[in-house]
Protein backbone atom coordinates (compact mmCIF):
# COMPACT_ATOMS: atom_id res chain seq x y z
CA UNK A 1 0.00 0.00 0.00
CA UNK A 2 1.05 3.23 -0.93
CA UNK A 3 -0.20 7.08 -1.05
CA UNK A 4 1.94 8.99 -3.76
CA UNK A 5 2.31 12.28 -5.95
CA UNK A 6 4.51 9.85 -7.94
CA UNK A 7 3.09 8.23 -11.24
CA UNK A 8 3.28 4.52 -10.83
CA UNK A 9 4.01 1.62 -13.99
CA UNK A 10 1.84 -1.46 -14.12
CA UNK A 11 4.50 -3.46 -15.78
CA UNK A 12 6.79 -2.73 -12.80
CA UNK A 13 4.58 -3.20 -10.11
CA UNK A 14 3.09 -6.55 -12.01
CA UNK A 15 6.99 -7.61 -11.96
CA UNK A 16 7.92 -6.55 -8.10
CA UNK A 17 4.98 -8.62 -7.00
CA UNK A 18 5.50 -11.46 -9.35
CA UNK A 19 9.47 -11.67 -8.92
CA UNK A 20 10.48 -15.35 -8.55
CA UNK A 21 6.99 -16.77 -8.16
CA UNK A 22 5.91 -19.68 -9.95
CA UNK A 23 3.08 -20.28 -7.45
CA UNK A 24 0.85 -17.35 -9.21
CA UNK A 25 -1.40 -18.25 -12.00
CA UNK A 26 -3.85 -15.01 -12.41
CA UNK A 27 -2.93 -11.90 -11.89
CA UNK A 28 -5.59 -8.76 -12.10
CA UNK A 29 -4.73 -5.31 -12.11
CA UNK A 30 -7.35 -2.31 -12.01
CA UNK A 31 -6.14 1.41 -12.89
CA UNK A 32 -8.05 4.24 -12.84
CA UNK A 33 -7.20 7.08 -14.70
CA UNK A 34 -8.65 11.00 -14.99
CA UNK A 35 -10.90 11.34 -17.54
CA UNK A 36 -11.21 14.92 -19.50
CA UNK A 37 -15.44 15.04 -18.96
CA UNK A 38 -17.32 13.88 -15.39
CA UNK A 39 -21.06 14.22 -14.89
CA UNK A 40 -21.29 15.75 -18.04
CA UNK A 41 -18.74 19.04 -17.93
CA UNK A 42 -15.21 19.24 -19.11
CA UNK A 43 -12.42 18.94 -16.41
CA UNK A 44 -9.59 20.84 -16.95
CA UNK A 45 -7.87 19.40 -14.08
CA UNK A 46 -8.39 17.67 -10.39
CA UNK A 47 -6.33 17.95 -6.93
CA UNK A 48 -6.69 14.99 -4.78
CA UNK A 49 -6.77 15.93 -1.19
CA UNK A 50 -6.25 12.77 1.86
CA UNK A 51 -6.33 11.76 5.41
CA UNK A 52 -2.31 11.28 5.57
CA UNK A 53 -2.17 8.40 8.97
CA UNK A 54 -6.20 7.18 8.03
CA UNK A 55 -6.16 6.71 4.59
CA UNK A 56 -2.50 4.38 4.85
CA UNK A 57 -4.83 2.63 7.57
CA UNK A 58 -8.25 2.27 5.91
CA UNK A 59 -5.94 1.18 3.08
CA UNK A 60 -4.21 -1.80 4.84
CA UNK A 61 -7.81 -2.70 6.02
CA UNK A 62 -8.95 -3.34 3.20
CA UNK A 63 -6.25 -5.20 1.78
CA UNK A 64 -6.50 -7.00 5.02
CA UNK A 65 -10.04 -7.65 4.43
CA UNK A 66 -9.03 -9.08 1.06
CA UNK A 67 -6.63 -11.59 1.68
CA UNK A 68 -9.04 -12.65 4.57
CA UNK A 69 -11.65 -13.49 2.35
CA UNK A 70 -9.88 -14.92 -0.83
CA UNK A 71 -7.02 -16.70 -1.23
CA UNK A 72 -4.28 -14.10 -2.74
CA UNK A 73 -0.54 -14.78 -3.05
CA UNK A 74 -0.21 -10.86 -3.21
CA UNK A 75 -1.84 -7.42 -3.24
CA UNK A 76 -1.05 -4.00 -3.84
CA UNK A 77 -2.84 -0.49 -3.54
CA UNK A 78 -1.05 2.64 -4.88
CA UNK A 79 -3.44 5.97 -4.84
CA UNK A 80 -2.24 9.45 -5.82
CA UNK A 81 -2.50 12.63 -4.29
CA UNK A 82 -2.04 16.28 -5.39
CA UNK A 83 -2.32 17.91 -8.83
CA UNK A 84 -3.57 15.47 -11.49
CA UNK A 85 -4.37 16.20 -15.29
CA UNK A 86 -6.54 14.19 -17.53
CA UNK A 87 -5.22 10.81 -18.54
CA UNK A 88 -3.11 10.92 -15.70
CA UNK A 89 -3.07 8.04 -13.34
CA UNK A 90 -4.88 8.02 -10.11
CA UNK A 91 -5.28 4.59 -8.25
CA UNK A 92 -4.00 1.05 -8.98
CA UNK A 93 -4.55 -2.02 -7.54
CA UNK A 94 -3.11 -5.89 -8.11
CA UNK A 95 -3.88 -9.04 -6.85
CA UNK A 96 -2.55 -12.32 -7.87
CA UNK A 97 -3.50 -15.73 -6.71
CA UNK A 98 -3.66 -19.20 -8.15
CA UNK A 99 -6.50 -19.05 -9.95
CA UNK A 100 -8.47 -16.16 -12.02
CA UNK A 101 -11.67 -15.86 -9.57
CA UNK A 102 -10.01 -15.05 -6.77
CA UNK A 103 -7.81 -12.13 -8.33
CA UNK A 104 -11.03 -10.71 -9.99
CA UNK A 105 -13.15 -11.03 -7.07
CA UNK A 106 -10.35 -9.79 -5.16
CA UNK A 107 -9.19 -6.95 -7.33
CA UNK A 108 -13.31 -5.59 -7.47
CA UNK A 109 -13.94 -5.90 -3.70
CA UNK A 110 -10.52 -3.63 -3.15
CA UNK A 111 -11.82 -0.73 -5.65
CA UNK A 112 -15.35 -0.97 -4.47
CA UNK A 113 -14.18 -0.71 -0.83
CA UNK A 114 -11.19 1.72 -1.27
CA UNK A 115 -14.21 3.85 -3.04
CA UNK A 116 -16.29 4.18 0.15
CA UNK A 117 -13.44 3.98 2.69
CA UNK A 118 -10.40 5.65 2.02
CA UNK A 119 -10.79 9.23 2.62
CA UNK A 120 -9.74 10.81 -0.52
CA UNK A 121 -11.76 13.72 -1.99
CA UNK A 122 -11.39 15.05 -5.42
CA UNK A 123 -11.72 18.81 -6.65
CA UNK A 124 -12.29 19.37 -10.02
CA UNK A 125 -11.40 22.49 -11.75
CA UNK A 126 -13.86 22.75 -14.61
CA UNK A 127 -12.83 23.53 -18.41
CA UNK A 128 -14.14 27.20 -17.40
CA UNK A 129 -11.70 27.37 -14.45
CA UNK A 130 -14.55 26.93 -11.99
CA UNK A 131 -12.94 24.60 -9.19
CA UNK A 132 -15.63 22.12 -7.09
CA UNK A 133 -15.58 19.46 -4.81
CA UNK A 134 -16.78 15.72 -6.51
CA UNK A 135 -19.61 14.41 -5.31
CA UNK A 136 -19.92 11.12 -3.84
CA UNK A 137 -21.65 8.65 -6.11
CA UNK A 138 -24.84 6.56 -4.81
CA UNK A 139 -23.89 3.85 -7.14
CA UNK A 140 -20.23 3.39 -5.01
CA UNK A 141 -22.16 2.59 -2.32
CA UNK A 142 -24.49 -0.19 -3.46
CA UNK A 143 -20.76 -1.48 -5.17
CA UNK A 144 -19.29 -1.83 -1.96
CA UNK A 145 -23.04 -3.50 -0.22
CA UNK A 146 -22.49 -6.29 -2.63
CA UNK A 147 -19.86 -7.13 -0.30
CA UNK A 148 -21.65 -8.08 2.44
CA UNK A 149 -23.71 -10.83 1.11
CA UNK A 150 -21.40 -13.83 0.88
CA UNK A 151 -20.29 -13.91 -2.82
CA UNK A 152 -22.35 -15.85 -5.40
CA UNK A 153 -19.71 -17.72 -6.48
CA UNK A 154 -15.48 -18.27 -5.77
CA UNK A 155 -12.92 -20.41 -6.77
CA UNK B 1 -11.78 17.56 27.39
CA UNK B 2 -9.22 18.73 24.73
CA UNK B 3 -8.98 17.24 21.55
CA UNK B 4 -7.28 18.21 18.14
CA UNK B 5 -10.02 18.43 15.61
CA UNK B 6 -9.40 18.01 11.53
CA UNK B 7 -11.16 19.24 8.76
CA UNK B 8 -10.93 18.07 5.31
CA UNK B 9 -12.26 19.02 1.74
CA UNK B 10 -15.21 21.59 1.77
CA UNK B 11 -15.43 20.87 5.48
CA UNK B 12 -11.39 22.37 5.51
CA UNK B 13 -12.37 25.40 3.15
CA UNK B 14 -15.44 26.57 5.11
CA UNK B 15 -14.05 26.97 8.47
CA UNK B 16 -11.19 27.91 6.88
CA UNK B 17 -8.36 25.49 8.89
CA UNK B 18 -7.41 21.83 8.53
CA UNK B 19 -7.10 21.34 12.43
CA UNK B 20 -7.28 23.25 15.56
CA UNK B 21 -7.33 21.87 19.26
CA UNK B 22 -10.20 22.65 21.15
CA UNK B 23 -11.38 22.30 25.02
CA UNK B 24 -14.84 20.86 24.91
CA UNK B 25 -17.28 21.41 27.38
CA UNK B 26 -18.23 18.58 29.75
CA UNK B 27 -21.39 16.95 28.34
CA UNK B 28 -20.70 15.89 24.63
CA UNK B 29 -20.66 12.71 24.51
CA UNK B 30 -20.67 12.31 21.06
CA UNK B 31 -20.13 12.66 17.38
CA UNK B 32 -23.48 14.16 16.68
CA UNK B 33 -23.25 16.25 20.06
CA UNK B 34 -20.16 17.51 19.14
CA UNK B 35 -21.23 18.59 15.55
CA UNK B 36 -24.07 20.36 17.47
CA UNK B 37 -22.07 22.06 19.45
CA UNK B 38 -19.35 22.76 16.84
CA UNK B 39 -22.43 24.41 14.76
CA UNK B 40 -22.64 26.75 17.28
CA UNK B 41 -19.00 28.16 16.98
CA UNK B 42 -19.57 30.94 14.56
CA UNK B 43 -20.75 31.69 10.92
CA UNK B 44 -17.65 29.72 9.27
CA UNK B 45 -19.08 26.41 11.39
CA UNK B 46 -22.80 26.95 11.12
CA UNK B 47 -21.84 26.97 7.16
CA UNK B 48 -19.63 23.97 7.60
CA UNK B 49 -22.05 21.43 9.30
CA UNK B 50 -24.93 22.90 8.07
CA UNK B 51 -26.06 19.67 6.53
CA UNK B 52 -24.86 18.05 9.10
CA UNK B 53 -26.50 14.71 7.59
CA UNK B 54 -23.66 14.55 5.00
CA UNK B 55 -20.75 14.95 7.12
CA UNK B 56 -18.52 12.16 8.33
CA UNK B 57 -16.71 11.64 11.09
CA UNK B 58 -13.36 9.53 12.32
CA UNK B 59 -12.17 8.91 15.77
CA UNK B 60 -8.55 8.65 15.92
CA UNK B 61 -8.44 7.80 11.93
CA UNK B 62 -11.39 5.35 12.08
CA UNK B 63 -14.75 5.66 10.49
CA UNK B 64 -17.43 6.59 13.29
CA UNK B 65 -21.20 6.81 13.00
CA UNK B 66 -22.59 9.97 14.77
CA UNK B 67 -24.29 7.79 17.66
CA UNK B 68 -20.12 7.03 18.50
CA UNK B 69 -18.82 8.01 22.08
CA UNK B 70 -15.89 10.74 21.47
CA UNK B 71 -14.71 9.56 25.60
CA UNK B 72 -10.80 8.71 25.21
CA UNK B 73 -10.34 10.30 21.70
CA UNK B 74 -7.39 12.47 20.72
CA UNK B 75 -8.29 13.17 17.19
CA UNK B 76 -11.41 13.54 15.53
CA UNK B 77 -11.59 14.62 11.71
CA UNK B 78 -14.59 15.85 9.98
CA UNK B 79 -15.14 15.66 6.14
CA UNK B 80 -17.39 15.14 3.28
CA UNK B 81 -18.63 11.76 1.91
CA UNK B 82 -15.24 10.22 0.08
CA UNK B 83 -14.26 10.54 -3.63
CA UNK B 84 -11.52 8.43 -4.10
CA UNK B 85 -10.29 6.02 -6.35
CA UNK C 1 -6.01 -9.78 -30.46
CA UNK C 2 -2.35 -11.08 -31.25
CA UNK C 3 -1.20 -14.72 -30.94
CA UNK C 4 2.12 -15.47 -30.44
CA UNK C 5 5.79 -17.40 -29.16
CA UNK C 6 7.22 -14.22 -27.64
CA UNK C 7 6.77 -12.51 -23.98
CA UNK C 8 4.43 -9.53 -23.57
CA UNK C 9 5.03 -7.02 -21.14
CA UNK C 10 1.74 -5.68 -19.80
CA UNK C 11 2.43 -2.18 -18.88
CA UNK C 12 3.73 -1.58 -23.02
CA UNK C 13 0.24 -3.08 -23.89
CA UNK C 14 -1.68 -0.82 -21.70
CA UNK C 15 0.25 1.93 -22.70
CA UNK C 16 -0.16 1.44 -26.28
CA UNK C 17 -4.24 1.23 -25.66
CA UNK C 18 -4.27 4.39 -23.63
CA UNK C 19 -1.73 6.59 -25.80
CA UNK C 20 -3.08 10.29 -26.12
CA UNK C 21 -6.61 9.31 -24.30
CA UNK C 22 -8.59 11.12 -21.34
CA UNK C 23 -11.56 9.18 -22.33
CA UNK C 24 -10.64 6.42 -20.43
CA UNK C 25 -11.43 5.92 -16.97
CA UNK C 26 -10.78 1.91 -15.88
CA UNK C 27 -7.90 -0.37 -17.17
CA UNK C 28 -8.71 -3.99 -16.05
CA UNK C 29 -5.96 -6.65 -17.19
CA UNK C 30 -5.97 -10.12 -16.55
CA UNK C 31 -2.42 -11.96 -17.16
CA UNK C 32 -2.26 -15.83 -16.72
CA UNK C 33 0.91 -17.48 -16.17
CA UNK C 34 1.70 -21.04 -15.74
CA UNK C 35 2.56 -22.56 -12.32
CA UNK C 36 4.69 -25.03 -10.74
CA UNK C 37 2.25 -27.34 -10.12
CA UNK C 38 -1.64 -28.03 -11.27
CA UNK C 39 -3.93 -30.26 -9.68
CA UNK C 40 -1.54 -31.56 -7.09
CA UNK C 41 1.17 -32.46 -9.30
CA UNK C 42 4.50 -30.64 -9.95
CA UNK C 43 5.03 -29.74 -13.66
CA UNK C 44 8.36 -28.60 -15.31
CA UNK C 45 7.25 -27.40 -18.84
CA UNK C 46 4.58 -27.37 -20.84
CA UNK C 47 3.65 -27.26 -24.50
CA UNK C 48 1.02 -25.00 -25.82
CA UNK C 49 -0.87 -25.92 -28.88
CA UNK C 50 -3.89 -23.95 -31.50
CA UNK C 51 -5.39 -24.45 -34.16
CA UNK C 52 -3.82 -20.94 -36.87
CA UNK C 53 -6.47 -19.34 -38.39
CA UNK C 54 -9.47 -20.80 -36.24
CA UNK C 55 -7.93 -19.26 -33.04
CA UNK C 56 -7.53 -15.73 -34.10
CA UNK C 57 -11.45 -15.87 -35.46
CA UNK C 58 -12.65 -16.93 -31.98
CA UNK C 59 -10.66 -14.93 -30.88
CA UNK C 60 -12.09 -12.02 -32.38
CA UNK C 61 -15.37 -13.27 -32.34
CA UNK C 62 -15.21 -13.09 -28.06
CA UNK C 63 -13.67 -9.61 -28.44
CA UNK C 64 -16.61 -8.49 -30.45
CA UNK C 65 -19.14 -9.98 -28.24
CA UNK C 66 -17.41 -8.23 -25.41
CA UNK C 67 -17.83 -4.40 -27.20
CA UNK C 68 -21.34 -5.18 -28.13
CA UNK C 69 -21.98 -6.42 -24.57
CA UNK C 70 -20.22 -3.77 -22.43
CA UNK C 71 -18.88 0.64 -23.34
CA UNK C 72 -15.58 -0.38 -24.12
CA UNK C 73 -12.95 1.77 -25.40
CA UNK C 74 -10.53 -1.18 -26.16
CA UNK C 75 -9.44 -3.92 -25.65
CA UNK C 76 -7.11 -6.97 -26.08
CA UNK C 77 -6.29 -10.05 -25.51
CA UNK C 78 -2.74 -11.64 -26.44
CA UNK C 79 -2.00 -15.13 -26.27
CA UNK C 80 1.50 -17.15 -26.15
CA UNK C 81 1.70 -20.81 -28.29
CA UNK C 82 4.57 -23.13 -27.80
CA UNK C 83 6.96 -24.07 -24.99
CA UNK C 84 6.48 -22.30 -22.00
CA UNK C 85 8.26 -23.07 -18.31
CA UNK C 86 6.10 -22.55 -14.40
CA UNK C 87 6.40 -18.51 -13.97
CA UNK C 88 6.12 -17.62 -17.45
CA UNK C 89 3.01 -15.48 -19.51
CA UNK C 90 0.32 -17.25 -21.10
CA UNK C 91 -2.33 -15.00 -21.64
CA UNK C 92 -3.16 -11.35 -21.63
CA UNK C 93 -6.40 -9.68 -21.61
CA UNK C 94 -6.91 -5.93 -21.31
CA UNK C 95 -10.25 -3.32 -20.78
CA UNK C 96 -10.66 -0.25 -21.08
CA UNK C 97 -13.94 1.80 -20.31
CA UNK C 98 -15.14 4.83 -18.75
CA UNK C 99 -16.20 3.41 -15.57
CA UNK C 100 -14.69 -0.02 -13.68
CA UNK C 101 -17.61 -2.23 -13.51
CA UNK C 102 -17.78 -2.80 -17.47
CA UNK C 103 -13.69 -2.90 -17.59
CA UNK C 104 -14.09 -6.01 -14.78
CA UNK C 105 -16.66 -7.44 -16.24
CA UNK C 106 -15.64 -7.47 -20.01
CA UNK C 107 -12.39 -8.72 -18.54
CA UNK C 108 -14.16 -11.59 -16.64
CA UNK C 109 -16.13 -12.73 -19.71
CA UNK C 110 -13.19 -12.31 -22.08
CA UNK C 111 -11.54 -14.82 -19.66
CA UNK C 112 -14.31 -17.20 -19.35
CA UNK C 113 -15.37 -17.48 -22.60
CA UNK C 114 -11.35 -17.68 -24.31
CA UNK C 115 -11.31 -20.49 -21.96
CA UNK C 116 -13.62 -22.61 -23.58
CA UNK C 117 -13.95 -21.74 -26.94
CA UNK C 118 -10.60 -20.71 -28.38
CA UNK C 119 -8.30 -23.65 -29.53
CA UNK C 120 -6.11 -24.14 -27.68
CA UNK C 121 -4.21 -27.03 -25.96
CA UNK C 122 -2.06 -27.53 -23.10
CA UNK C 123 0.20 -30.62 -22.59
CA UNK C 124 2.46 -30.30 -19.63
CA UNK C 125 5.55 -32.01 -18.82
CA UNK C 126 5.29 -33.44 -15.25
CA UNK C 127 9.02 -32.86 -13.21
CA UNK C 128 9.08 -36.85 -13.28
CA UNK C 129 9.76 -36.28 -17.45
CA UNK C 130 6.13 -37.54 -18.46
CA UNK C 131 3.94 -35.23 -20.87
CA UNK C 132 -0.08 -35.11 -20.68
CA UNK C 133 -2.77 -33.30 -22.06
CA UNK C 134 -4.61 -30.87 -19.65
CA UNK C 135 -8.04 -32.09 -18.91
CA UNK C 136 -10.88 -29.32 -19.15
CA UNK C 137 -12.14 -28.02 -16.04
CA UNK C 138 -16.14 -28.28 -15.58
CA UNK C 139 -15.77 -25.40 -14.01
CA UNK C 140 -14.26 -22.92 -16.75
CA UNK C 141 -17.67 -24.01 -18.27
CA UNK C 142 -19.77 -23.23 -15.73
CA UNK C 143 -18.07 -19.86 -15.41
CA UNK C 144 -18.38 -19.66 -19.08
CA UNK C 145 -21.85 -20.35 -18.64
CA UNK C 146 -22.89 -17.47 -15.93
CA UNK C 147 -22.98 -15.09 -19.13
CA UNK C 148 -25.83 -17.07 -21.13
CA UNK C 149 -28.06 -15.01 -18.25
CA UNK C 150 -27.99 -11.45 -18.32
CA UNK C 151 -25.61 -9.78 -16.24
CA UNK C 152 -27.02 -9.26 -12.76
CA UNK C 153 -25.16 -5.39 -12.19
CA UNK C 154 -23.58 -2.82 -14.81
CA UNK C 155 -22.37 0.41 -14.55
CA UNK D 1 -17.09 -35.41 -51.53
CA UNK D 2 -13.25 -34.32 -50.79
CA UNK D 3 -12.57 -32.41 -47.75
CA UNK D 4 -9.39 -31.69 -45.52
CA UNK D 5 -9.58 -32.82 -42.14
CA UNK D 6 -7.30 -31.58 -39.06
CA UNK D 7 -6.36 -33.58 -35.58
CA UNK D 8 -5.22 -31.66 -32.98
CA UNK D 9 -3.79 -32.22 -29.21
CA UNK D 10 -3.92 -36.18 -28.24
CA UNK D 11 -6.44 -36.66 -31.49
CA UNK D 12 -3.50 -35.62 -34.00
CA UNK D 13 -1.09 -37.87 -31.31
CA UNK D 14 -3.39 -41.05 -31.81
CA UNK D 15 -4.63 -40.91 -35.45
CA UNK D 16 -0.56 -40.10 -35.91
CA UNK D 17 -1.29 -37.01 -38.60
CA UNK D 18 -2.09 -33.48 -38.16
CA UNK D 19 -3.95 -33.46 -41.29
CA UNK D 20 -4.88 -35.40 -44.47
CA UNK D 21 -7.53 -34.90 -47.13
CA UNK D 22 -10.21 -37.67 -47.78
CA UNK D 23 -12.72 -38.63 -50.30
CA UNK D 24 -15.89 -39.20 -48.15
CA UNK D 25 -18.64 -41.38 -49.26
CA UNK D 26 -22.06 -40.51 -50.06
CA UNK D 27 -24.46 -40.78 -47.16
CA UNK D 28 -21.77 -39.22 -44.83
CA UNK D 29 -24.27 -36.15 -43.34
CA UNK D 30 -23.01 -35.15 -39.88
CA UNK D 31 -20.05 -34.47 -37.75
CA UNK D 32 -21.43 -37.31 -35.91
CA UNK D 33 -21.59 -39.38 -38.96
CA UNK D 34 -18.52 -38.73 -40.11
CA UNK D 35 -16.91 -39.70 -36.81
CA UNK D 36 -18.57 -42.96 -37.02
CA UNK D 37 -17.11 -43.46 -40.51
CA UNK D 38 -13.79 -42.41 -38.93
CA UNK D 39 -13.68 -45.06 -36.25
CA UNK D 40 -13.62 -47.95 -38.86
CA UNK D 41 -10.70 -46.00 -41.10
CA UNK D 42 -8.30 -48.51 -38.72
CA UNK D 43 -6.82 -49.16 -35.45
CA UNK D 44 -5.29 -45.70 -34.86
CA UNK D 45 -8.97 -43.79 -35.75
CA UNK D 46 -10.61 -46.27 -33.42
CA UNK D 47 -8.21 -45.34 -30.74
CA UNK D 48 -7.97 -41.35 -31.93
CA UNK D 49 -12.27 -41.91 -32.07
CA UNK D 50 -13.10 -44.13 -29.28
CA UNK D 51 -14.24 -41.78 -26.78
CA UNK D 52 -16.06 -39.81 -29.71
CA UNK D 53 -18.29 -37.73 -26.32
CA UNK D 54 -15.03 -36.06 -25.28
CA UNK D 55 -14.71 -35.12 -28.92
CA UNK D 56 -14.91 -31.55 -30.14
CA UNK D 57 -15.39 -30.23 -33.58
CA UNK D 58 -15.80 -27.05 -35.81
CA UNK D 59 -16.50 -27.07 -39.68
CA UNK D 60 -14.26 -24.49 -41.82
CA UNK D 61 -12.99 -22.89 -38.32
CA UNK D 62 -16.13 -22.68 -36.69
CA UNK D 63 -17.47 -24.65 -33.50
CA UNK D 64 -19.89 -27.52 -34.32
CA UNK D 65 -22.00 -29.51 -32.62
CA UNK D 66 -22.70 -33.42 -33.78
CA UNK D 67 -25.42 -33.35 -35.70
CA UNK D 68 -24.15 -30.59 -37.78
CA UNK D 69 -24.49 -30.83 -41.39
CA UNK D 70 -20.99 -31.25 -43.24
CA UNK D 71 -22.49 -30.13 -46.42
CA UNK D 72 -20.13 -27.97 -48.65
CA UNK D 73 -17.41 -28.23 -45.81
CA UNK D 74 -14.06 -27.76 -46.79
CA UNK D 75 -11.96 -28.36 -43.73
CA UNK D 76 -13.35 -30.20 -40.73
CA UNK D 77 -11.33 -30.41 -37.45
CA UNK D 78 -11.27 -32.68 -34.14
CA UNK D 79 -9.77 -32.09 -31.34
CA UNK D 80 -10.60 -32.63 -27.13
CA UNK D 81 -11.95 -29.84 -25.37
CA UNK D 82 -9.81 -26.78 -25.43
CA UNK D 83 -7.73 -25.94 -22.23
CA UNK D 84 -6.41 -22.51 -23.29
CA UNK D 85 -6.01 -19.24 -21.23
Amino acid sequence: MRVQTADFEVGAEIAALTAGRSDIGAVVTFTGRMRADNAGQLVAGMTLEHYPGMTESELERVEAEAQARWPLQASLIVHRVGALKPGDNIVLVVTASRHRQAAFSAAEFLMDYLKTKAPFWKKEIGADGRAAWVDARPSDDEAAGRWRRPPAREG
Amino acid sequence: MRVKLLYFAWVREKTGKAEEHVDLPAGIKTVAELIAWLQQQGPEYAEAFRRSEVIRAAIDRTHAPPGASIAGASEIAFFPPVTGG
